[in-house]
């Protein structure tokens, strides 16, 4: 309601935020007093040195952990104590740093199997499967707006990693999110596909919020409007790019002396 | 005259579980020295004998009972041991008019209320062991049990007859505790009989639980503490188990033993060329279970159900088993017992040489009076 | 009489007791359950045969030839080791790239076969094996009568339990064991001879159940069931503790042991079950198990 | 320079699926050598080959004058070999200590533990926590720790720099530097061209389970044109 | 979460002309069934029948959701007692005292699963085999039960009060049709769009969860189907051989029926009749020899985890007139 109201006033709207996360293991803590506000359509990245909390925090945000302390905010929603699976159906769905498909079902039915959920056909244990085959077209589009036509009928586990990682991507949007977060959907990729990778982000990002972590930098200054450097599990900087990377705290954190 | 040219006898036991001793393979040798000593024919048709192992399971006893009547043309089942196989057996042989005749089980519930026409219960029952050991023990002075008791049909029959007959006498029962079949630990079990400060812990179990709870009496120091262990379902076999060493000195009751007179220390020594082991009331009881089926077909010169229980229930029954035992109205066959006590190890003078003859329990003590066993076929 | 909870003292003290020397028995044989699958990921269904095995090894070395119980309790665990180390180099170890679920209904027709055998020779009713002399009588202890070998057993078993748990967490081999678990493979590329250690540590694992039968065999007596009859508490022991961790193992034997001696006391009828009854609340409360990480 | 490893003729399959199909290449002692190649070509593969963890291969691999074909895998490393897979391979059931001490040193030279600590700061600071509870990149710290301390001649690298932050794929560069120093002879496969440019001697292109090209460092820039035809870069 | 070098999926035709084939065989097989009696022991055809049954209501969780009970003998024996009970005692006719067992197995996994769906693979294994046996020993010492003797002598009574069950041959027709119905379930279950999610959490758990899917809530409700079905076996087995005991209870009982599902094929929906059929005739023809059963259960366990893990079925499937049939499966 809130969310929707501040819309009209044109500032984009917040529809995840989080407030003081904290999350400790043991005696360590990995995540420390995070506040975070992913914007509607709004590419937002989070980046940060190897062990800084990202992985963490996309856990805690989407449940799969349960924080120490804080608050997380889901479209007006308090979900900080939700289950992970009731998140995903309010729209806050992920992609893994490993890859995460079926690997023994074909790529058109990985796609099929997200598709069933938002239709409705999910429970119907006494309805043939023919039931599905009104979802093969929209997951047909879906399969060709990644650009995995040609592996359509292959199964999961026979692509390579890089196209293993697209077609989680492509499930991913099967589920129409409202909010996109995305583990590092560079990571192994192949040059040929990072940019068309780069490419369904930002178009998905017109109609969407999207949170991803990314290491490599050329994407990220390219692609987002908005960047969150983490560090020991606390904020370091925020801003944009160019003003984040200038930043001498960061330059030594994390981006080293020259561009990599 | 005999159905489908022979007469079929099953012996249906447990041959491989805890019970494979006290009846076990060597049931079906005495029934086949039986058919052997009547000649190996009836009414002039061969007669055979068939064997399976039940495991001790009712289910798998009824199975294979139900193919032996309906695919292999067997026209009787015996020995049966273990009461829930007894009662399931009987029962669908009542229903496909068959005989059985229970050498093996001990519940009076097979001649009482589930009594059946077709049914007869031949070696002991429940009711005969409380008499024998329970009353021996009574006499002996002790006057409070604690009972152990198997936690199935058997064992309750065994605890309520036992402790029926004992307060009858004056005695007490302070208390009992069930454990389940096949328990490794008794401890627990005799320190809580240790506690209650009972003269007697009766143990209402068989098989290898009786021994295991023997033995480990023996390393708590309960006998030594006073107390004294009746071991209420105890045969020659489980006392070869156990050794006289830990045996030595226990009461116990069968309808059978082989040292007692000439005739039975041959026909032991028979069986024992024949099985390496000497007989209990269980073998020689299915040895004379096949003896009088036999003779009863012979002398209804049929094998049809009907007409055999018929002259079951009439003929008398004199073998080296019983002498003259009497079939009742309810299918109890009516003998004596005998109260025997274990030697100790340096009065045995032979190999399963193991028993002193106390007392014999004449017949109609040792089982209940048909009449009040609450069968149905019994006319009062 | 002192009472405690309306129980007389001497009773209570005693079936505490008697749930320690249980709980011996569990924590051995958890113990070993624990280090197979904690480094092999095969739930040994096979133990209990294992165990049964030991005192049968026993009860066969003092009736054919004659050799008493200490020897045995060196012998037989090194036979039943040996054993177990063939099985594992000709046949578990093929399974090891698969579910660990086929090593666990490996392991299961494993344990029929060995247990069917047994019972095919030697039948189902038990072989007595007597206490060896330097531990045969009791000892009063004031609140009871205290068997001097149960005695021997608590201790004894207390002494392998921790000997073990140090030889695992605190060594290279053990270090080297629990890398081996994970990635076999990549262990082996770092120059350590990995099927070799996996052979050793079935062995092991095996030769403490047997352990566990010797030890048995004067208590209970040598029966081929006596296996089957345990195992599936043994397990529960092993859920309740948390699987992969021996330290859970050993503890949580001991625990349960004293917890089911005492339902013993209070409410006899439920001692069959209150291991599994204490080990469906902790999977309520505790999913991982007592002393198991989470997953 | 004298060769350390020189393998010819490496045919490799995975299953029914012949991946390898005779990969020449040497080695010198004390170089660093770079495998580039899209996803998917084999670059992994030879290194597993080499190692002997494909164990279904054939042709010649020539370590310090032995062939390792007829070497059995626990012994490769005894010779002097050393591999840090692509997925790191950390152990979750030790800490991150144990980690480190977990291969047997198989000759002397090795780096002693505080040397690598000083090295990589975050690991001290993590020592006693579980292996799998670091970040990604201290695992790849990690694993690249566990291997310098065994004292091994040669160290077949995978990927080293996936998923690394900027600062500690400088850090591992600088690593690298001073292992050549040192005379370590290293054979690395790279996607990061860049990072590959700033640490190699000599370069090895890959494609379809082949060498299908070669060159030293100096000849980078005219060389471009093939890199392009082959990776895409 | 099963080893998925299995044969996965289902019973599937690729192309036309099998089909044709396939239903042929099919009907081959149900004529076979309705003529059966014909040759063989009635008894003996039913019992073959209620193992087939429960074998592939235990499939349908192990070769479907990648599950793997040791605690399926609870609902299959425990559905036994409740179908004999409510019939020898409360007198209901045979469909209503089948209704309660099916009714009963289904509570029974209700509470069985809530609690051992907390931990996955062998954890999961270990942890129903545990709750199986607790409630084995609520069986031995119920009253209702009747301890070891079992409740003995259950009437079969008449099917919707006029058809005569006594009748073997009733029985065994009667038999058939609640066979053809479970199996008829079980096929339409795995082949419907929940069965695809079925599949997809064995395949990646947290990504189901990711994409959504109460995980919990799905397995929970495989778990009761597969209860209720297996169930259905014990109730009918009840009234077959007139029976309950705790030997339908017991864990043996639960490595037998994954026997049956190894030794026919997991995952494929007619793998366990064969495996059931395997397994049924062998403990008839030992259960009158010398041989202990249990040696020859226990090889035939080890051979086929060793060598055929695909089982008879998947076998079959993979073999080149299998693949000829169009019965082909990847993997
Ligand atoms: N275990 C395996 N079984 C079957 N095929 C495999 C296996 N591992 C890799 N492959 C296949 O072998 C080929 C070469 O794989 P390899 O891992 O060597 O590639 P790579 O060059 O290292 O690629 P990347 O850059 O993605 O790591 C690929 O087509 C891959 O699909
Ligand atoms: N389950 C856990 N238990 C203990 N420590 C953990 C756990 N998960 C993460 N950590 C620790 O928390 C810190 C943050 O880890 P995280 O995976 O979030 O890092 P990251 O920023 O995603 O790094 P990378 O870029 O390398 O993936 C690390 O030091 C890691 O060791
Ligand atoms: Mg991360
Ligand atoms: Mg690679």
């Amino acid at each position: 309601m809130t969310a929707a109201l501040s819309e009209q006033n044109g500032a984009p709207r917040v529809v995840l935020s989080a407030r003081g996360l904290r999350r400790d293991f043991g005696g360590f803590t990995a995540v420390n007093n995070v506040n975070l506000d992913v914007h509607h359509a709004r590419v937002h990245a989070l980046i940060g040195p190897n062990g800084a909390g990202k992985t963490t925090v996309f856990n805690l945000l989407t449940k799969f952990l349960q924080p120490t302390g804080g608050t997380i905010t889901l479209l007006g929603e308090d979900i900080t104590r939700m289950a992970p699976d009731k998140v995903a159906r309010m729209g806050l769905v992920r992609s893994f740093q490993i890859s995460a498909v079926f690997p023994h079902m074909s790529v058109l039915d990985n796609v099929r199997v997200a598709l069933q959920r938002p239709n409705g056909l999910a429970t119907q244990f006494w309805k043939p499967m023919s039931a599905l085959d009104g979802l093969t077209a929209k997951a047909d589009q879906l399969i060709r707006s990644v650009g995995l036509d040609k592996e359509r009928n292959s199964v999961a586990a026979d692509l390579s990693y890089g196209r293993k990682r697209v077609l989680e991507i492509a499930t991913t949007l099967a589920l129409d999110p409202k909010v996109l977060l995305l583990d590092e959907p560079m990571a192994g990729m192949g040059h040929e596909d990072v940019g068309m990778v780069a490419e369904i982000i930002r178009e998905v990002a017109l109609e969407r919020a999207v949170l991803m972590v990314e290491h490599n930098l050329s994407v990220v200054s390219t692609l987002c409007h908005h960047v969150t450097v983490l560090q020991r599990g606390e904020i370091l900087a925020e801003g944009d790019y160019a003003n984040v990377s200038a930043d001498p705290r960061v330059r030594t954190a994390y981006m080293g002396t020259e561009e990599a | 005259d005999a159905s489908d040219g022979k007469v079929k006898i099953g012996i249906l036991n447990d041959q491989s579980g805890v019970y494979a001793d006290f009846g076990g393979k060597s049931s079906y040798e005495a029934a086949l020295m039986a058919v052997e000593d009547f000649g190996g024919k009836v009414l002039g048709v061969p007669v055979e004998v068939i064997t399976a192992d039940h495991q001790n399971k009712a289910d798998i006893a009824s199975n294979i009972a139900r193919q032996w009547y309906d695919t292999e043309q067997v026209d009787s089942i015996m020995e049966l041991t273990s009461s829930s196989v007894g009662l399931a057996v009987q029962a669908l042989s009542k229903e496909k008019k068959k005989i059985t005749i229970n050498t093996g089980a001990a519940t009076t519930e097979l001649t009482g209320k589930q009594c059946s026409p077709y049914g007869f219960h031949w070696a002991y029952d429940t009711h005969a062991l409380a008499v024998g050991t329970g009353g021996a023990l009574v006499k002996q002075g002790g006057d409070s049990w604690f009972f152990l008791t198997a936690d199935y049909a058997f064992g309750y029959s065994l605890e309520e007859n036992t402790g029926n007959y004992v307060k009858e006498n004056g005695g007490t029962v302070v208390g009992s505790v069930r454990h389940p079949l096949a328990t490794t630990d008794f401890s627990s079990f005799l320190l809580q009989a240790q506690s209650s400060g009972a003269k007697v812990i009766g143990l209402a179990n068989a098989g290898l639980d009786t021994s295991n709870a023997i033995k480990q009496a023996a390393e708590f120091g309960i006998v030594q503490g006073g107390q004294r262990l009746a071991a209420l379902l105890f045969t020659l076999a489980e006392v070869h188990g156990l050794g006289l060493e830990a045996a030595q000195g226990l009461t116990l009751t069968e309808g059978f033993y082989w040292n007692r007179n000439e005739e039975t220390a041959k026909f032991g020594k028979r069986f024992m060329e024949r099985t390496g082991k000497m007989p209990n009331m269980v073998h020689a009881g299915t040895y004379s279970a096949v003896l009088s089926y036999l003779k009863a077909i012979e002398k209804a010169g049929s094998d049809d159900g009907d007409a055999v229980a018929k002259e079951l229930r009439a003929l008398p029954v004199n073998d080296v088993f019983a002498e003259n035992g009497k079939v009742a109205e309810n299918g109890r066959m009516i003998h004596d017992m005998y109260l025997l006590e274990v030697k100790k190890p340096d009065e045995s003078k032979e190999p399963w040489d193991y028993f002193k003859v106390l007392a014999t329990i004449p017949g109609s003590e040792a089982f209940i009076d048909p009449a009040k066993s609450g069968c149905d076929l019994v006319k009062s | 009489m002192t009472m405690i909870f309306g129980i007389p003292l001497q009773a209570f003290l005693g079936q505490l007791l008697i749930g320690l020397i249980n709980g011996s028995f569990y924590a051995l044989l958890s113990l070993g359950l624990a280090i197979i699958f904690g480094l092999l990921r095969v739930i040994n269904f096979a133990h209990g045969a294992q165990y049964m095995l030991g005192a049968f090894f026993a009860w066969l070395l003092l009736s054919y030839f004659g050799i008493g119980y200490w020897p045995a309790l060196i012998v037989a665990p090194l036979a039943v080791g040996l054993v177990g180390a063939i099985i594992e180099r000709t046949m578990l170890r093929r399974l090891y790239s698969l579910d660990p679920l086929y090593g666990l209904l490996f392991t299961f027709g494993l344990a029929l076969t060995i247990e069917g055998t047994f019972r095919y020779l030697y039948g189902a009713s038990g072989q007595p094996y007597a206490t060896p002399a330097t531990l045969a009588g009791g000892t009063n202890l004031g609140f009871m009568f205290l068997p001097i070998y149960r005695g021997w057993v608590i201790a004894f078993s207390l002494v392998v339990c921790i000997g073990t748990w140090l030889v695992i967490e605190k060594t290279k081999l053990g270090s080297y064991l629990r890398a081996a678990t994970e990635n076999p493979i990549l262990v082996q590329s770092f120059g350590i001879n990995v099927p070799f250690l996996l052979t050793l540590t079935y062995a092991l694992g095996a030769a403490l159940a047997a352990l566990a039968g010797v030890l048995a065999a004067p208590i209970y007596q040598v029966s081929p069931l006596m296996g089957s009859n345990i195992i599936i508490v043994v397990f529960a022991v092993v859920v309740v503790g948390g699987m992969g961790s021996i330290m859970g193992a050993i503890v949580t034997g001991y625990l349960l042991g004293v917890a089911e001696g005492l339902t013993k006391v209070f409410y006899p009828e439920a001692s069959n079950i209150v291991i599994f009854v204490i080990m469906a609340i902790v999977l309520l409360i505790r999913p991982a198990g007592l002393f198991g990480r989470d997953v | 320079m004298k060769p350390l490893l020189k393998v010819s003729g490496l045919n490799a399959w995975y299953g029914e699926s012949h991946i390898l199909h005779g990969v020449d290449m040497t080695v010198g002692e004390g170089e660093m050598v770079t495998l580039l190649g899209r996803n998917g070509v084999g670059k992994t593969t030879t290194l597993r080959s080499i190692m002997g963890i494909v164990r279904n291969r054939k042709g010649a691999i020539d370590f310090a004058g032995e062939d390792l074909i007829k070497v059995p895998l626990h012994r490769v490393a005894h010779r002097g070999l050393g591999f840090i897979p692509e997925e790191r391979g950390i152990f979750s059931t030790l800490s991150v200590y144990e980690n480190l001490l977990l291969p047997p040193a198989v000759a002397k030279g090795g780096m002693t533990v505080d040397e690598i600590f000083e090295l990589f700061p975050n690991l001290h600071e993590r020592r006693n926590s579980p292996g799998t509870k670091l970040s990604g990149g201290e695992q790849q710290m990690l694993a690249i720790a566990r291997i310098l301390r065994t004292g091994v001649r040669m160290m077949l690298l995978d990927e080293p720099t996936e998923g690394l932050a900027p600062v500690i794929v400088q850090r591992i560069g600088d690593v690298l530097k001073t292992l050549k120093e040192r005379g370590m002879t290293v054979l690395l496969v790279e996607q990061n061209f860049r990072f590959a440019s700033k640490v190699a001697d000599r370069f090895y292109l890959m494609d379809h389970g082949r060498m299908v090209g070669e060159f030293p460092v100096l000849e980078l820039s005219v060389r471009m044109d093939m890199l392009h035809d082959v990776l895409g870069v | 979460m099963f080893d998925m070098t299995l044969t996965l999926d289902i019973d599937k035709p690729s192309e036309k002309k099998p089909v044709v084939v396939q239903t042929i065989i099919l009907a081959a097989g149900l004529a076979l069934l309705v003529l059966a009696p014909l040759f063989f022991y009635p008894v003996f055809l039913m019992k073959l029948l209620c193992f087939a049954l429960f074998a592939c209501a235990f499939n349908l969780l192990l070769g479907y959701t990648g599950l793997l009970s040791f605690g399926h003998a609870a609902f299959f024996g425990g559905a036994a007692y409740f179908t004999a009970h409510a019939v020898k005692e409360w007198g209901l006719p045979p469909e209503l005292g089948i209704l309660v067992g099916v009714a009963g197995a289904a509570f029974l996994g209700a509470i069985i699963g809530f609690l051992a769906i907390r931990r996955q693979g062998i954890y999961f294994a270990m942890i129903t085999l545990a709750l199986a046996q607790m409630f084995y020993f609520f069986c031995l010492q119920a009253e209702f039960t009747k301890g070891e003797d079992g409740i003995q002598s259950v009437p079969r009574g008449h099917l919707f009060g006029f058809i005569d069950l006594s009748q073997s041959t009733n029985m065994y027709y009667f038999v058939l049709g609640v066979f053809i119905i479970g199996v008829a379930i079980i096929w339409r279950i795995i082949h419907s769009p929940f069965g695809m999610i079925l599949k997809s959490i064995r395949e990646n758990e947290t990504r189901a969860v990711s994409l959504g899917y109460s995980v919990r809530n799905y397995k929970l409700a495989a778990f009761v189907m597969s209860a209720a079905l297996t169930g259905l076996a014990g109730g009918i087995k009840a009234l077959v051989f007139q029976f309950a005991t705790l030997t339908d209870v017991s864990w043996q009982m639960s490595g037998e029926v994954i026997l049956m599902t190894l030794l026919g094929g997991i995952g494929t929906l007619i793998g366990p009749l064969f495996g059931a059929g395997l397994v049924v005739t062998l403990q008839n023809y030992l259960a009158t020899s010398e041989f202990p059963v249990t040696i020859i259960t226990g090889l035939v366990f080890m051979v086929c985890v060793l060598l055929f893990r695909r089982g008879i079925v998947g076998e079959f499937y993979n073999s080149r007139l299998g693949r000829k049939l169009g019965f082909e499966h990847r993997h």
